[in-house]
């Protein structure tokens, strides 16, 4: 596949979506589909491998090179198809290419490939939050088995998932760091209960997840035993840069601009918006925008060209999370009383989801590392002033 | 005057305090909500307030009330607002019952002032047409038809208006919506033939109601104030509302806030107490001195009315760009400082920040009121 | 004198003003008044010891008790009259009424209340500013003196200053809060060399003290020896109450309101600023003043009602700076370019005077504790929070 | 194109870097000022580099310029900005350069561009007549006379003026002040009779002419530009400058910041290196990014401008607004943190933060460009 020309591969993606991607699924998002066509949009993708494009195709990936995933990301954006992607494919499956043996790649690679298999990550605990190193839930050597007891928090689809990815420790007597391995086991089995988690929004994505005997196979370690910390950042980064490098989500997710929204409530006049003082906020929200979108794209073009790049990881997240902040506190105060809905006659839906969506961005500061925690790492290690 | 809590107030200060932490801990309102009461508070404990003489506590003893001041009123809504108690001062005292007692006939007072301090009636008033508040922004109209008025028009976001007895309503008898001139206040009986009224749940789990107004009969005896001449009306009503209001946000300042501060001596990470970092130690400092500036900003206008003072609008409008710029910091750092735990409904804080969120955009936000505040100092 | 009637004095004090307080120096400001009519008013109020009113008039002082000295100052204020007080006056004089010997306050207090020695007092050091008990200036023992080295900064007025009050470390062994003395020495002496600095505003008030061998007699160590300490937190504390008392200091001392400055700067177009952002930013900083001042007050009152009043000392010196600053900064962006000039035509008077106003203020966060220690305080001392 | 350095620019800062370091330590802008130098710069530096090719770095080649655009002059301006060189760019390059080479005749531009380019010969732009920038409030009127006009009116902050050898000037030929409409650009020799130019001194060092047009003759030759057409002409070459300014105020940002966070590294209090203090860390980090953000602006706009896009204006108001923003920030953080010692004269963050006032508030604030960029993107 690699070996068409980029142009004659474009050409074949084009045609092979027009046949396979009906017409009601090009929306650019997987939210409230129905789900019969997204189950066969999906079982189209995988029979090319194309939910996880760069993987190797022994692992039911597309085995295409950077170059040609690049292009079908590309034509999939430009047609607004609904992307398939899962803590599996975006979390696990990187992890398990860099770490895994060949066993566990065997094993776990196709299933997710084929997004047979749904993953969760049990990393937060409700004592290790910003300190994640400090984490309690414990896994024991049984025989062939570790049996684990513990908790975990704000698992994401927890109570959707299969199988869990999760840091336990496994050495109470060494350093923090030093006693912590990354295991892989079944949700479905006894010693695992799953409690949602309501947050102030109203969603119940994220659970509490309490193990008590819960047992996984000593062959499912992945990485040695009591290193899994390093894994656990190795894939924190690849969350951390995921973020940052997105621009302006929930406002996207919205379907209209920020400005376009803000001119509908506040009104225009004269060409100008009505209120100077939303005005002034609307323009700083479009310049930080543009400031954090030409930042990371500055970054990424200094580490491509071998300049002296600080690692601005932590700054993209920081600023990302004030500027969604931002954004949805200027929607509120063009909305005015009209962004206090929950649900009822006299609010359209457009400004319930308003509000919803301003709670949950109370969370982009927190979560994926706290703005203190940024502030902490920037502070360290880009300006490396000692502690 | 006023600065300071009189003998008299620090009693009903401990007598408020023991009230609501008895009768009405915060899980009262949470469980309120998520029965998906249709009355939004309880009736019971309105009664109970209305025999303590709380409801009718800024009223003259004519119609049943106390005649205690701003000053007093604000002691018990600090007191309300600690623990959220979603009872409807707001709706019934400050916006209907002012807007009585400043343009209603004797004949109407007696009617019926009495029965709200007793805490038998609820009021409201419908004004709000749009989502940002802008009070000459009407366009329901009430049109002459011999000795009453026909009202036609619909209001949003008119607090507890699914359980008010009577509904004080803002019509434009002239001119067009946003003129000053022309604004006209009626009581409109719930249950006049017309009236359509539908409950709407808010994020702080109060209610506000969406009300229809299909060609309603008014009687000309239930028109507040002078024909015309309502703006000057609501401009007093929406001063005292105004102040009210930021009275119990500072309860909800000081309670969220002293929640926030028990969370940073007793929450660890990293091996320590995360209050001893610094970082947070000037945020929760800085988050102090907000606090206590809002709270004299707060009292010099609740002295203001009571001192008959002629600076009244001024301090309401200091009052409430200060308060709402308080509560944005104050709901913001309590859930970041409480981390994930704050986003958890489980947890109360959450309901602090959407209560603080809902009173900062109601009845103007920090904007509205600084450019208020400079129209009255005369630039 | 304490016996006669509020009313009665106000009465006294009214003629005995009109007399003896020529037209030209009800003023408000001492400052630019011909040095003439300052003497003779200065004379005027010595011969009644009302340069030190509360002061027992054995030292030179008014004798008047609270009430009746209350009613004098504010006949002083009513007729704007100059004030004339010191170092002498605010800070030495009650600290040796508090802590002094009976001979140390016979040879200094008179002095002070006739107003014939200028003090100056010698607290911060280059390495002890925000951190003054790390001071490192030292007296050593000699015979009846002790013998000075060391180095003071910030030290206002050395340049005219006959005496110090000086903080120097007397036990280098002890912890150091415990080896501090408070000690009083002339300025006119070997080894005592001033060196004037000059501010980013372009004065010179402040200087640098250089200490090579200069001499104290022993006899006027204030308080004990290695007792300093707390003499100088007592002095301090002064200092810090009186600055968050002031209101709008700057804005006082040019004569106009902050509103009426920028209404003349900006224009007024329909009874409205003509610029929406300054609108804001000056309503902002009126209700700021405005709840400054009253929470002032409030603690004021709480105290004395004897209601649990928490400290706001420190509160009100962080945001008097905060306020002071805000009041500048907006002032600059109210006259643009007018507010950049330094000397030469194109600027008014009035308009070189706020460039250097908003140069001098930058020291407010910074003086006095700075706002870093302010905020410290507060979490430790009035919030509780462990450290 | 343009958010980070060619090979070529890269050779450029290193260049540019050590010029200043060895030819123009801040100490030397110090001595200018101390010395109440009526140059306010150093001649010979300005010819220096003009040999070297970066006075007229945008200029096109046939001009004597180098026709490496705005990404080179950046590269140049920010060097000057580390070390606050004085040296005319703004005046000579930025205002009136630029308002002959987008406004000048063939003639005029051979005339005083190759001379301006080789650092001989000085211009300024007279254009201000009150504090705060509005680039069309202009009263000084050129009337009609015959073949030429006649200037009479009065300019202030004319950055460089006591120097220039031509003053181009903004009058107004048709309208009244404030009007778009009406403007014309006039080349005026500074030793034209009736012309009087007074120096003054900035907070920043650097001086500014107060200067009287009196009746003064001006041939039709010497307009930039079309008559009364003006305003397109001045729209263009302040977004240059704009830009350039920019640019020099990064380079401070990034002196200042890194001067601040040495002295962070290395002063003690209370027995700790401050830099411990979390606080302080958590606000030199915001700082950071702050900077961060402001220098990418600042580069798409640089090459908006060199890239020939259409959307200019916009990156100039969109980097102005965060960079008048970034001074304010950086200028008091620097001396904060410095505490006392940055209040002096002596230690030189002061001066840092002196230019960054004065270049925040020099071709509109903040407020101005954010309400400039809103009114661009069609709100």
């Amino acid at each position: 596949m690699s070996s068409t020309s980029i142009e004659e591969f474009r050409q074949e993606v084009r045609s092979w979506l027009e046949k396979n991607l009906p017409q009601e699924l090009r929306v650019g998002s997987r939210k409230g589909l129905p789900k019969d066509s997204l189950r066969k949009w999906t079982e189209a993708l995988v029979s090319r491998g194309w939910i996880t494009p760069e993987w190797p195709t022994e692992y039911g990936g597309g085995g295409l090179d950077r170059k040609h995933a690049a292009a079908l990301k590309a034509e999939l954006k430009a047609i607004r198809a609904p992307m398939i992607t899962s803590f599996g494919t975006m979390m696990l499956g990187p992890t398990l290419l860099e770490f895994g043996t060949d066993e566990q790649k065997q094993e776990f690679l196709p299933q997710i490939s084929r997004h047979e298999v749904v993953w969760c990550q049990g990393y937060s605990e409700p004592g290790a939050g910003s300190d994640l190193a400090s984490l309690q839930t414990r896994a024991v050597r049984d025989g062939d088995d570790y049996v684990i007891t513990g908790q975990k928090i704000w698992t994401t689809g927890a109570d959707k998932a299969d199988w869990i990815f999760c840091l336990v420790r496994t050495d109470l007597a060494a350093p923090k760091h030093e006693g912590i391995s990354f295991i892989l086991f079944p949700m479905h089995q006894p010693g695992v209960e799953v409690s949602p988690l309501t947050l102030i929004d109203g969603s119940a994505d994220f659970s509490q997840v309490f193990f008590d005997g819960a047992r996984a196979q000593a062959k499912h370690v992945v990485g040695p035993v009591n290193g899994g910390w390093t894994i656990a950042k190795r894939l924190l980064q690849h969350e951390r840069t995921t973020d940052g490098g997105s621009e302006g989500g929930i406002t996207g997710a919205m379907k209209e601009t920020l400005a376009d929204f803000v001119k509908r409530e506040v009104g225009v006049e004269n060409g100008v918006l009505a209120d100077p003082q939303l005005r002034q906020r609307l323009a700083q929200q479009e310049i930080e925008a543009k400031a954090l979108k030409l930042t990371m794209r500055r970054a990424r073009e200094e580490a491509r060209a071998g300049q002296t790049a600080r690692d601005i990881g932590s700054l993209g997240k920081y600023r990302w999370a004030n500027m969604v902040q931002g954004e949805q506190n200027l929607a509120m105060l063009a909305l005015g009383t009209q962004g206090l809905g929950w649900s009822g006659p006299g609010f359209e839906d457009t400004h319930l989801e308003r509000t919803r969506a301003w709670l949950t961005t109370r969370a982009d500061s927190i979560w994926g590392g706290t703005n203190e925690v940024q502030l902490n790492v920037i502070a360290k290690r880009v300006l490396e002033i000692p502690e | 005057m006023g600065l300071i809590l009189t003998e008299d107030q620090l009693i009903l200060r401990n007598m408020a305090k023991s009230f609501f932490d008895e009768k009405s801990p915060v899980e009262r309102m949470r469980r309120l909500r998520d029965s998906q009461d249709t009355t939004g508070y309880s009736r019971e404990l309105w009664r109970e307030m209305g025999g303590l003489g709380w409801i009718g506590i800024t009223f003259p003893e004519s119609v049943g009330g106390a005649d205690m001041g701003y000053s007093a009123l604000g002691v018990v809504l600090r007191e309300c607002g600690r623990v959220l108690a979603p009872e409807p001062f707001v709706s019934t005292v400050l916006l209907g019952g002012n807007a009585l007692l400043i343009g209603g006939s004797d004949k109407l007072q007696e009617e019926l002032l009495p029965k709200v301090s007793s805490g038998e009636r609820t009021l409201c008033l419908a004004f709000q047409e749009q989502g940002r508040f802008a009070p000459y922004a009407v366009s329901t109209s009430a049109a002459s038809d011999g000795g009453g008025f026909r009202v036609r028009g619909e209001k949003r976001f008119v607090l507890d208006g699914h359980v008010s007895d009577q509904i004080v309503t803002v019509a434009r008898t002239a001119g067009s919506s946003g003129e000053r001139a022309g604004l006209t206040v009626l009581v409109v009986d719930a249950d006049t033939p017309g009236v359509t009224v539908e409950r709407s749940e808010l994020l702080d789990g109060r209610n506000a109601a969406y009300i229809k107004f299909d060609d309603v009969a008014v009687d000309a005896e239930r028109v507040l104030g002078e024909v015309d001449c309502g703006a000057a009306l609501l401009d007093a009503v929406f001063d005292r509302a105004t102040i009210g209001l930021c009275a119990e946000m500072v309860g909800s300042f000081e309670e969220a806030f002293e929640r926030t501060l028990e969370y940073l001596k007793m929450r660890e990470q990293f091996g320590v107490k995360i209050g001893t970092f610094q970082a947070l130690r000037h945020r929760a400092a800085h988050m102090f001195g907000e606090i206590e500036f809002a709270r004299s900003v707060v009292l010099d206008a609740q002295s203001a009315i009571d001192d008959g003072r002629d600076d009244v609008a001024e301090c309401a409008s200091a009052a409430k760009a200060r308060c709402s710029d308080v509560a944005h910091l104050i709901g913001g750092e309590a859930i970041q400082m409480h981390g994930g735990i704050g986003m958890t409904d489980e947890e109360e804080i959450g309901l602090f920040a959407k209560r603080l969120k809902a009173a900062e955009l109601t009845l103007g936000d920090a904007n509205y009121h600084r450019n208020r505040f400079a129209g009255l100092r005369g630039y």
